[in-house]
């Protein structure tokens, strides 16, 4: 047990601070704001964060990355949720990035992975369906064989960037036993998008696939390692928002201290009313919560699991980070806006963002019911003993 | 102790909600949807005139000034069945300071701005709060000063809301800044084309626009003063239980309850089963219907005390406490249940009615802190319903 | 609607409140403590409740009762609540009681109710099965037919005042279609009990039948009729535990409040710390949720169903009232051991059986979460639509 | 960052846990029924002994105290070993008492008293709570003056349990009246045979005895006094962080969660299904298992926190208030699994695990105002973790 970073890790830490703090600006995010609807990407500070290195923390050296591992990625993750920075560090560095670095052929790593680290290629993932749930393996996505490689139809849903994107990892199912992951590139014929029009305005998609001919070499895994990489990138994903949502919960916590020991109402700063003090009190201890958890997953993703005990206890993991994501992401929100009254909805004061960063972030790849779920079956089928 | 309504009052209730069945058009509806559910676009404004045409707008008022003397619970009724068809009707005009402008305004007043009201073509913006000035009303700073036959003001106002298609404001403004400060506010009614007066517009989390007005040497005649000098507090707290009835009222969810779970029940999932064949979808929308209806028991209850003048001042701060923060877990639940959808805009195209949670959820997020906070509700209710000394927080 | 009590119902209220206010004192409690397990009933206070005609406020007048309905015995049980008072008024009154003056034949009726309201006999009610859920309906108590009559064996749980009562209903199943509900009498050949020592004191036992004869004329209905009888003695009981619960989660905030009103520490009394108001005023909510939710469900039961609607409705009220029972017994309970400090704990201080009934009434016949699982089920069926 | 134990605590983890199973022998554990938990019969004071006899006691004492220098996380491990088992330590004499007494007492006292405690044959109450000062413990009212060689002490305390098993008392007393609250107080230890001393036990909901103290006129020898003169409050809040981690310690609940699961799993329901075959069952572990993890972070990286020299006070009272509310909600949801079992008590013919959490239930009651009361801890968060001037309401 060691609750500190290392030095090159508090190095990630402060470089990602540092460029996120200075470049988001209010300003910058605004104009943003301002953008047609699906634009929210602040491509400026996406080629800031390559050029310092930041988009390869976590690719291998020989591809041009840091060569730190996924909790590396994580430090700057939690930036980007301060910071409510527009970028895709999620889809394309916690989820294709890593889901590639692991499971992906030699060739599919030199096409992708330097030119991710750079800043030139963007990739995402495509593994939600319609009426998703926590469960992300492929139900409605179908792949058939073809001459050299498959054929890919169906449709995927909440695709962040996808747009954007020169490169999509999607799932699909081959057979009922049989599962498939493939790279897709939004050019090929077949492929088309149905904006999908969130809450935070970060662009998504439905990604539309009628006939698309995937051949072989765009294949990344398929079988039994097709589920291994699935259940990897889906860990890398949620807990990529549970560091998402710490970074923001956090600010939004700190922001609504501040403010509450500044706005002053019967003469005197509100922060003094004790419902105030006790109702910010719980906020600290909720993300101190999802801080350990979300901490605790990424530190376990980054191990090779030994075993299926140590397997199930990263997927355990990784729920009881997202359970708590959710409901610390709530709670933060709800008294965040509460307690900064009539400031806190006003578009011109930062706060807006965070809340509704928050709400995306703790429905994004399943509630904290749905995960809830999910671990409930777990404990009945292997009981997730404490130890 | 009876829980039916009783035969008028169900007739009452049909003939509301037939009339806004009627009324809500799917062009109306449109419109409303574009506007955030705000109002003032055409359609709105012809609804609202429509309204007053039927005699369908001061319901509650008595009967010769155009009303039909709805007693509270009735009136209670009215709102659930406006709130149930997402209509925006401007219920703080019409029963706060309507009967405010009514009962104590000039003769001028009354004869300018009242009727329109009935009508449903006059529009009132309400001037309260302050950039300093929030839960702590009370500390507002906007000054009128007497010259002559007029009051010249100067100040600023937050959260006017509607203002931008308002035809009048209804300010609060000092008038004896030497007196303790409940004691020197008075309630006057401005035209918004008066000289002086601006506003910008503040727009919001929930995609509502407001609007911050700005008050720089506003002359008014001496008789835009309403009530006595000095006294406006009175004014501005006498209909505020009614107000927070209003806020937490059943209809905003109760139709939206009875849709929802429809959709559960028919909308299927991808291993076959429907959204309700889910354990936990079915707890949750459980959950939201006990606790609903304890909102509803608890509001009726509260117009049925207001009709017996046996009205605890607890309990409407109860109401106003146990509502808002019902509707904001309510909104939660409610999002679990539609899953990532509900993160979908209402311009998404294939959007659905976790659109409407998306909206509801961003929207709601001022009622726990606007009409009176909800901490000064909670000393409230430890104060008057359980007789603690709570000290003196809120001076 | 209309939310305030008739003249009559105004009386019994002050009569039922004068009486247990002025007898339940605390020596008399801490007397009942000091029994051995199993005894703690007040036999003294329940014959005064019989001399003041209390035990027959809902037994027909021809039967020496009052005449009135059920709402006004759940004024009576709120009492009974409010005063912790150690009397089995739920089980005789709400559940025997009303259940054969529903469905007892002519000659039942004659030989129980009179007894019931002057105090000479005593009814009990036994549903429950192990593993009890909201869900009452028999599963391994048997009926099987005999010459005159059925055989009853099997197990019943929970049943209160079991070991001093002088007849029990009992539920039993007949065939996987048919159920059907008698009267047993202790001393019949094949009754013993096993003593299940609650949370509260109140003595309850489980109840074993071993091929016991129960004769035609102790049979008060099978078939549908029974099915009816059931739900009908169940929506009864729980209703009344949520009355007893509304009457003791009041006296214990109203205590709570007026203790930290009078309490001191850093130099003023602790009420006028904020966290403590706000806290208090959350329980002021609860109880009022919960009051509302079971007066409506004891009005609604007074009615004659006119058809499945308003059935539904009853059942539906009934399910709300209990889950409010539970979630503001519970948390009650919570605030105002939390406020009391020491205090609450020390048994010489009468804040302590509250919390125990409390919790006794949470769990009895079903918690929030199993009533909230029923009431979901419903949903998924009905809708138990807003109007 | 690591969330892996080392290879050594894991083999300390194994050493504790395989001690406590051999000394946890089936008679303990129903004397240990019997005496509600809170040990005292002779069965216990045989396992204490030889706790001392191993070695078992001063764990996280220096070597040559008799203890084996195990650092704050090596001794939370121990306590959850302690906790996991159900045996009734008293951490707050060997954590907190008795390095005070090591550390700060005279001589006399030191070999007197603190062999004792190592040895597992001395026990000692702590008598810090007064009728008046509870959460407020500085406003202290019992009295020590000074008389020859002698302090003379008067007053009464509170809640000082264990005290009718103690050989001594660890008592807080005023030394200067006049001086600011907190810098008034001194420490005494002071025999239970003493003149003048006596005491009436209390009994609580939970079902375990504590006592009231009264000091009439009980002398001591000067060199009874503990630290320096008027600086006692320093030593009472010197091991706070410490006891708020035991307080909270997972192992209280661990082994019993997992207990729980198998009961679930293996139990018919009467429908043939298992209890965890319900889906709100499963639901309700998730709750529990996941609240849990979060409760076992926080107090590793508190007890790493203490041994780095990192400790913030925030995270410290943060343990406090989360661990104490989630045990008194967990201990509900396993209520609510277990259904109407959890309210029969354990000498009930058909008891089940149910006895277990309706004991729990009843003495979890005072953990969320023992030990500092959750709102001081609530506003020390706000303090000390987000910098908001909470004013003056503590002093």
């Amino acid at each position: 047990m060691k609750f500190s970073l290392t030095e090159s890790q508090s190095e990630i830490r402060q470089l990602a601070n540092k460029i996120l703090q200075e470049q988001v600006t209010e300003e910058r995010l605004r104009s943003l704001d301002q953008c047609e609807s699906g634009e929210r990407f602040d491509r400026a500070l996406w080629q800031q964060l390559a050029s310092a290195g930041l988009l390869g923390i976590a690719i291998d050296e020989a591809h041009g990355g840091m060569g730190f591992d996924y909790f590396a990625l994580t430090l700057l993750l939690e930036e980007v949720g301060r910071s409510v920075a527009a970028v895709p560090a999620v889809a394309s560095l916690a989820g294709a990035a890593m889901v590639l670095t692991k499971y992906g052929s030699d060739t599919q790593q030199q096409q992708w992975l330097p030119a991710v680290a750079s800043g030139e290629s963007l990739l995402t993932v495509a593994f939600s369906e319609a009426m998703n749930s926590s469960d992300l393996t492929p139900h409605s996505m179908l792949a058939t064989p073809a001459d050299d490689g498959y054929i890919l139809t169906g449709t995927k849903h909440y695709v962040p960037y996808a747009e954007h994107a020169d490169g999509i990892i999607v799932s699909a199912k081959l057979s009922d036993n049989e599962n498939i992951l493939v790279v897709v590139e939004p050019g090929q014929a077949g492929v088309s998008f149905t904006a999908e029009n969130t809450t935070t305005a970060e662009p998504q998609s439905a990604l539309n696939l009628s006939a698309v001919n995937v051949p072989s070499s765009q294949v990344i895994t398929q079988g039994n390692a097709a589920d291994d990489a699935i259940q990897y990138g889906v860990n890398c994903l949620v807990t990529a928002y549970c560091s998402v949502q710490t970074g923001a919960s956090d600010a939004a916590l700190r922001m609504t201290a501040k403010y509450t020991s500044e706005r002053k109402q019967f003469n005197t700063v509100i922060a003094s009313f004790q419902a105030v003090a006790q109702r910010a009190a719980d906020g600290y201890i909720d993300v101190e919560c999802l801080r350990l958890c979300s901490q605790q997953a990424a530190c376990l993703l980054s191990d090779k699991p030994a075993d299926l005990d140590a397997q199930r206890a990263i997927n355990d993991a990784v729920t009881m980070a997202k359970i708590w994501a959710g409901d610390t992401g709530h709670r933060i929100s709800y008294t965040a806006q509460h307690l900064h009254g009539g400031t806190g909805v006003d578009r011109e004061y930062p706060l807006w963002r965070f809340c509704l960063l928050l709400r995306q972030m703790e429905f994004s790849m399943g509630s904290s019911q749905q995960h809830l779920t999910d671990l409930g079956d777990r404990i009945a089928d292997y009981s997730v003993a404490m130890s | 102790m009876n829980f039916h309504l009783t035969d008028k009052q169900c007739d009452l209730r049909d003939e509301f909600r037939a009339y806004f069945d009627k009324l809500m058009t799917p062009e109306l509806v449109a419109e409303l949807n574009q506007t955030t559910g705000e109002g003032g676009g055409p359609l709105y404004q012809a609804a609202m005139k429509k309204m007053g045409d039927d005699g369908y707008i001061a319901l509650s008022w008595p009967e010769q000034f155009g009303g039909r003397g709805l007693s509270a619970l009735e009136q209670y009724m009215f709102i659930e069945e406006v709130a149930r068809a997402g209509f925006p009707f401007p219920f703080l005009t019409t029963e706060s300071v309507g009967p405010m402008l009514r009962d104590h305004a000039s003769e001028r007043i009354k004869q300018e701005v009242v009727p329109g009201i009935v009508a449903g073509t006059c529009n009132i913006a309400i001037g309260y709060s302050e950039p300093d000035a929030g839960t702590d009303l009370a500390s507002l700073k906007t000054r009128a000063v007497r010259d002559g036959d007029e009051w010249v003001i100067n100040g600023q106002k937050m959260w006017t809301s509607l203002c931008h298609m308002a035809d009048y404001v209804w300010l609060a403004a000092r008038t004896d800044p030497d007196a303790p400060k409940h004691r020197g506010i008075s309630m006057f009614i401005l035209p918004t084309t008066a000289e002086g007066f601006s506003l910008s517009p503040v727009h919001t989390l929930g995609g509502v626009r407001t609007n911050a007005t700005y008050y720089e040497d506003v002359r008014v005649p001496a008789d835009a003063l309403v009530g006595e000098l000095n006294k406006g507090w009175k004014l501005i707290t006498s209909q505020l239980n009614r107000e927070r009835l209003a806020l937490v009222n059943v209809g905003f969810f109760s139709q939206k309850y009875n849709v929802l779970v429809d959709w559960a029940q028919t909308t299927s999932l991808l291993d076959g089963r429907k959204v309700i064949d889910q354990p936990w979808v079915r707890t949750h929308f459980a959950r939201i219907r006990s606790s609903l209806e304890a909102l509803r028991l608890i509001c009726y209850k509260l117009a049925w005390q207001m009709d017996s003048n046996e009205l605890n001042m607890a309990d409407a701060s109860a109401a106003k406490v146990y509502g808002t923060e019902l509707f904001v877990e309510i909104y939660r639940l409610a999002g679990e249940i539609i899953g990532q959808h509900s993160l979908l805009k209402r311009d998404s195209e294939d959007a659905n009615i976790g659109a409407t949670i998306e909206n509801l959820y961003r929207t709601a997020s001022i009622i726990t802190f606007g009409g009176g906070a909800n901490e000064v509700q909670r000393d409230i209710i430890a104060a008057a319903g359980l007789w603690m000394p709570i000290g003196s927080r809120m001076s």
